[in-house]
């Protein structure tokens, strides 16, 4: 199929989901529909219209939104567990709704209170879908001050989302100074200029590839968090690296689920058992039982401690100028446990399935592979080894990981 | 007899080289093994059989190691064998499989052949004629229950065979086709034969339509019999070789063992040259090269004894199958398919790790599809799934705490 | 030291924890008195009365008990993490405080309402501590009806607590029956003779001897959940697995965490670097922190487990009546998987943290051994293989485990 | 020249046995071994050091096997060397750790030693007579920073020895007391020597202070040496040894490995008994014997793999130490120590795993004080703390991605 089929309720006629539980019922019903050809789907590798589209009619892209303007007002903790469930269906959406949520989330995370009232408002009102070119470890687009309007030229390597967006959350260093300009533009914008090279072996649908950006734009007043062309720090500016790993750790969990109920499914209707256990069918087979009882004990265990720490983080949002270097940084070293745990599990869920599916499994038909390869592709985004790494400099040396614009 | 005539297409170039000692038969698989490397990923990603490269293999000798030296050729060691097959691996865990099964079904001669199959089937093999396999069937209940059945012809002088055979590796690119069928023995009933085919025998057909994620170019597709005739000297009783203490089965997993052995080191490998050549040090990392990184050395440490791991105690089951085929006793046996058992659980298991963590370590440029490094993971899953590691395990605990022998049969 | 040493704060002058959070800390207070000397009264495996005292004096023994009788009106989420809090410090006493919350709630797991009333305020009022002889897998004591009173006779292997408790719990068979009967019992009865005969490897103050029983009387009316000498069933007398299974997981979690912040105070201040890396101090070589940062990241998951499935249990307690098998079986497979998270885990701390200690920190001094033995031994209580079955049972066959009185 | 008479007593046992073979080092190791075996439990509760045991070992000529064919001895290959230790360590790692110094202060002699020296001390070791050790200190920056000094006694014949050491291992049954020290080498500073100083020498004082919660009967305590009097002609120029490749590290690490790999077999083969003879079934397995539990046997099968992953890459580290030493070339000597490491690395992680997984497969019986089941547990721990793995693990992947040579001393 292509995406442009991907059809479900009428979700005009639906009520808006009022709770957590209900939001994430919500998710299970996107996440259904988008299992039923996933397989294709990342085969195909086509670009997500539809799926975005689906992702806004069932109004899952407002569920962080402001409720007077028409969005969910809920909180991050719901918003993680909802990107979960979607990825359980398709890594690649599930991907593209937590940074949207993340890029969505970007004018409150660094904007002044009147830049991210405004943005929220307009986002939930229009059902904006965010995209985002932002890189700030690199110099890669220049911004020229022009008086009132600041002008961005670049490219930048990685615009997940951007393309197939609404808006686009584009970030920049401002001309001889090291200073970096976050701003909101229309992703239609002609400066911008979409390369569609993205083709990796993981998360292929998350339209991941480079963007040029050849003039575009932007008045100084839509600069995130300038006052009179001056930045106004703050401490809860440096929760992105937190939020936005959390964000991971749950697709990373949503993935591994998504995996261990397939596998589950396929061991239940169609592995044979080995010829040497005497049993009729692969579910008695009691290695077989040990590697999902194994595995789901492993995944439980990551998805509580994703759980804990993102309650954990709403102290933080709910309490947004409180927020102090030393609790910042005591959350960010769980983060980290978070991040550690659900690679590892994610990483070794989508590895071993098959050893419980058995030979015939590895058909490419069957695409039980896309789990793997998904989950592969995002954990390269930062290497795992430096989160264990924070942790255990907080525990010897008791020193608190730096805060950095990249996550 | 004439029967045997009707032989197949010789292989492309001619008479093959016949290789004389276990070192040149090491240094052959070196040789080849780099000569095959640097094409393995474009092979894998546009699904370019390797038949040229098979060709290649068939004029080296390579295929004619294990003939017994009273039949010409050079009889390697099973460690020999062993470290062959891995070093082709290393290079194209492809192009190792696909001959993996002609070397069982020559010991299959070996073992039950009569003189006269003997002497004709390794002069084929020295020729540099390649055996195939039709075993596994679909639907069955497990992996050994077979329905393909030999029936005689009514002459006398032959059978007729019929049945549909899945996962044929090798069979695409056969002279020979040994098929696993049932004859009713009188007084016996049913028993296992194998019953050898030349490729383009009427009847026989061979689809490629193999479309495993991983192992790609091995076209271990269907072979469909219908009807197919058979003279008695073609067929050999293999249901004899499970009487006894024997080492079919550990032969067997043996080679299964050096591919994913060989796929470990080739992972290994292409992660390091990665790493040293293409990938950025982390920001975090403080050093100037990613090669220079304390936490990604410690990766590699960590991988390469793995790799290690598997490669010794393959070699140590080489020599243990080595032993076993000497000597023919029950604990020799039994001591042969542990050792192999106990490599194949390191070697699955460290394949499929390492083949993993060289994105890990290589860093986010890896993943593009177009350099296809997933081809290691892809083939490494899908190689070690053939017979499960997990039984593996229960063998090797059965012997370790009651002295139990693993049973008697082609996958252990 | 003796363990009639233990000295403290004056208890009886300080108020009484309200909070979960006030528990913790309380908890915290009497941890850190038992570490100050927890190798030496390890070494000496004395029967622990100064332990138990401290245990009472502290107010922890009424944690769960009826605020309305002198309890702290708690429930188990907060006796979980009480458990976990003693164990840090010392596991045979964050064993026997679990264990005596258990052996107190058996009156409400098996009793009428009349029944666990009465020996809930009695336990509270007294500041009773509780002990246990209870193997229903065997039936080694037998009861003889005599009318009003049944008589108990036999021996069971393992009487946790008894020996320093004021009461205990014991069980039989009606003779000629298959029926189990429960009752509390004072621990000075004169028929209950203890061998003292529990020399293991760890958990070495656990009092876990032998108990001999020869003629103990006890009025029919007290045998826990009879009327009429007939046993009263309700799905609720089938929770006692999960909540048993929970008090192990968490004083296994509790000795992970001892032995994890007592290596790295170690570590800290004693370790030598190794002599390739350059470095000046142990807490800077790589490999030394990544073992920290990695053991963390796997107890704060599991400790997260053990957490999320206490919550998911507190529904049973607070709705004993609305237990049903499916429900009560579901949870049984969340509480396997945090067993099998938590055996894991504190197997793995306990014995790794050498390695980041080094090679003098085995000198027997140190004791730093005391917590793989502790662990190690509690752990053979039931095969954790089991647990795991327990999972994949559920997931491939969709069969939930059958409740036994075997924990 | 007197000063080799005032020698040390005799072996209790008189003139030793000389072994003349590897077979026959091996066969007489297997024999020692099965002759403790069964007191190692007992021993290490009540702290009996096996000083009986060691004067065994002397009487057997095992003491003397790695004595060059020159000197009268077997001269055995290194790969010979680690089995007799691994078969020694299995029966009671103590008796195999002990004698550890013996054969690297050996060997110390057979590298640097003059002509003199090693006909002295080589016929000392073919006596049966026993080598300690005394190099490890306290209080230094890391465990290769040394104090202890060799002072030139002004008459020119000899030296004054001053210093602590700790962790000396063997030096409590020793006869001679090999002494890691510092010489001021005019024009060059201090150089690490080896001064060789008799059991009874005034002024050495060996104190059993050792208190490790394992390996316990090793002794491991501290010898004070105050102006001890050291003739010229038993000091070795030790610092040589690091001049060129060498194989000192990975010889010496070669022994410990063959300890560790000793203690999972030793713990793996007890694990088995227990379970075949005194487990009960877990009353949910449907079985009516421990050792049929599948679940059970499936966790023996994956400690049996662990073991032998051990015993095979001890095996091979054997073999390649073996090479390094005859060749003696930057490549054999680099690739000996990595093999070493990969070995010693696995079979750290393979003893505490099963020594503590022993319990696991043994149940609730397995854990009394008075079986004593955890003596596998405390040795493994104490023993592989030794040298960190984490610093093995680097320096394997440091030679796996950029092919770096490890660094050149005794502890890789």
């Amino acid at each position: 199929m292509t995406t442009a089929e991907i059809s479900g309720p009428d979700w005009s006629t639906r009520e808006t989901p009022r709770t957590p539980e209900e939001w994430i019922a919500r998710a299970g019903e996107v996440a259904a529909i988008l299992a039923s050809d996933a397989v294709e789907r990342d085969r195909a590798a086509a670009t997500p219209y539809a799926e975005v589209r689906l992702l806004k009619d069932s109004g899952l892209v407002t569920l962080l939104g402001p409720a007077e303007h028409g969005g969910g007002g809920q909180n991050w903790p719901t918003a993680y567990r909802v990107v979960r469930e979607v990825a359980k269906a398709d890594g690649s959406i599930g991907q593209l709704l937590g940074y949207h949520y993340l890029w969505n989330w970007a004018a409150r995370l660094v904007g002044t209170r009147e830049q991210w009232e405004h943005v929220e408002a307009e986002a939930a009102r229009n059902r904006w879908f965010f995209g985002g070119a932002v890189n700030p470890r690199d110099d890669d687009v220049v911004i020229r001050d022009e008086g009132d309007t600041l002008v961005f030229n670049g490219r930048k390597s990685f615009s997940t989302g951007s393309k197939v967006s609404d808006v686009t959350v584009l970030e920049g260093v401002l001309e001889g100074t090291d200073k970096h300009v976050f701003a909101i533009v229309p992703s239609g914008d002609p400066g911008l200029t979409f390369h569609d090279d993205w083709d990796n072996i993981g998360q292929r649908l998350t339209e991941s590839g480079s963007v040029t950006i050849s003039d575009v734009r932007v008045p100084w007043r839509d600069a995130a968090g300038y006052v009179d062309k001056e930045f106004q720090p703050r401490v809860y500016n440096t929760l992105n690296v937190p939020t936005i790993q959390l964000v991971f750790v749950n697709f990373y969990l949503g993935i591994a689920r998504g995996a261990l109920e397939t596998a589950i499914a396929y061991t239940r209707s169609r592995t044979r058992p080995w010829l040497h256990g005497g049993h009729e069918r692969a579910v008695d087979e009691p290695y077989i039982i040990d590697i999902y009882g194994d595995l789901s004990a492993a995944l439980w265990s990551a998805e509580a401690l994703a759980d804990q720490v993102a309650e954990e983080g709403l102290w933080f949002h709910e309490h947004p100028d409180e927020v102090t270097e030393r609790l910042r940084g005591e959350h960010e070293v769980r983060v980290a446990a978070a991040k550690v745990q659900a690679t590892e599990v994610a990483l070794e869920v989508a590895g071993r399935i098959f050893e419980a599916t058995g030979a015939r499994s590895t058909t490419s038909r069957e695409g039980l592979d896309r789990f793997w390869r998904n989950v592969r592709t995002h954990t390269l985004h930062d290497p795992v080894a430096y989160k264990r790494r924070e942790i255990g400099v907080y525990l010897l040396q008791d020193k608190l990981p730096e805060p950095t614009w990249y996550s | 007899m004439t029967t045997f005539d009707e032989a197949v297409a010789p292989p492309a170039a001619g008479r093959a080289h016949v290789i004389r000692t276990d070192e040149e038969a090491v240094e052959t698989a070196a040789r080849l093994a780099a000569e095959f490397a640097p094409g393995a990923a474009e092979r894998d990603a546009r699904r370019l059989l390797p038949r040229p490269q098979l060709d290649r293999l068939s004029d080296s000798g390579l295929l004619a190691i294990t003939v017994p030296r009273e039949y010409g050729g050079a009889d390697v060691r099973a460690d020999t064998l062993a470290e062959v097959y891995r070093l082709l691996a290393e290079a194209d865990p492809n192009i190792a499989q696909i001959p993996q099964s002609h070397v069982v079904y020559l010991r299959v001669l070996a073992q039950q052949g009569d003189a006269r199959q003997r002497e004709y089937f390794f002069g084929e093999a020295l020729a540099g004629r390649r055996f195939g396999n039709a075993q596994s069937e679909a639907g069955t209940r497990h992996v050994q229950d077979y329905r393909t059945r030999l029936v005689p012809d009514g002459n006398g002088g032959g059978y007729r065979l019929t049945g549909e055979k899945h996962y044929c590796t090798g069979a695409l690119f056969a002279h020979w086709v040994p098929v696993l069928a049932q004859l009713d023995v009188p007084g016996e009933g049913d028993r296992l034969h194998v019953a050898y085919v030349p490729r383009g025998a009427p009847g026989l057909k061979v689809v490629d339509d193999w479309s495993g994620m991983g192992q790609r170019t091995t076209a271990s597709g269907t072979v469909r019999l219908q009807d197919v005739w058979v003279p008695a000297e073609r067929v050999v009783p293999h249901h004899l070789t499970f009487t006894g203490p024997q080492i079919h089965g550990s032969y067997a997993q043996l080679l299964h063992t050096a591919i994913d052995v060989g796929i470990a080191g080739g992972a290994l490998r292409e992660a390091a040259e990665f790493v040293r050549t293409k990938s950025r040090p982390w920001f975090e990392s403080g050093v100037s090269t990613a090669a220079e990184d304390p936490l990604l050395v410690q990766r590699f440490g960590e991988l390469a004894i793995a790799e290690r791991s598997a490669r010794a105690l393959l070699a140590e089951a080489g020599r243990a199958v080595e032993v076993a085929r000497h000597t023919l006793t029950e604990e020799a046996t039994a001591a042969a398919s542990i050792a192999v058992a106990t490599a194949k659980a390191v070697a699955d298991r460290a394949c499929v790790e390492i083949s993993s963590a060289l994105f890990e370590v290589s860093g986010t440029r890896s993943s593009l599809e177009g350099l296809n490094l997933h081809r290691h993971w892809r083939n490494a899953r899908t190689h070690t799934l053939h017979d499960p590691v997990r039984w593996k395990v229960q063998h090797i605990g059965r012997y370790t705490l009651n002295g139990t022998p693993p049973p008697r049969h082609g996958v252990i």
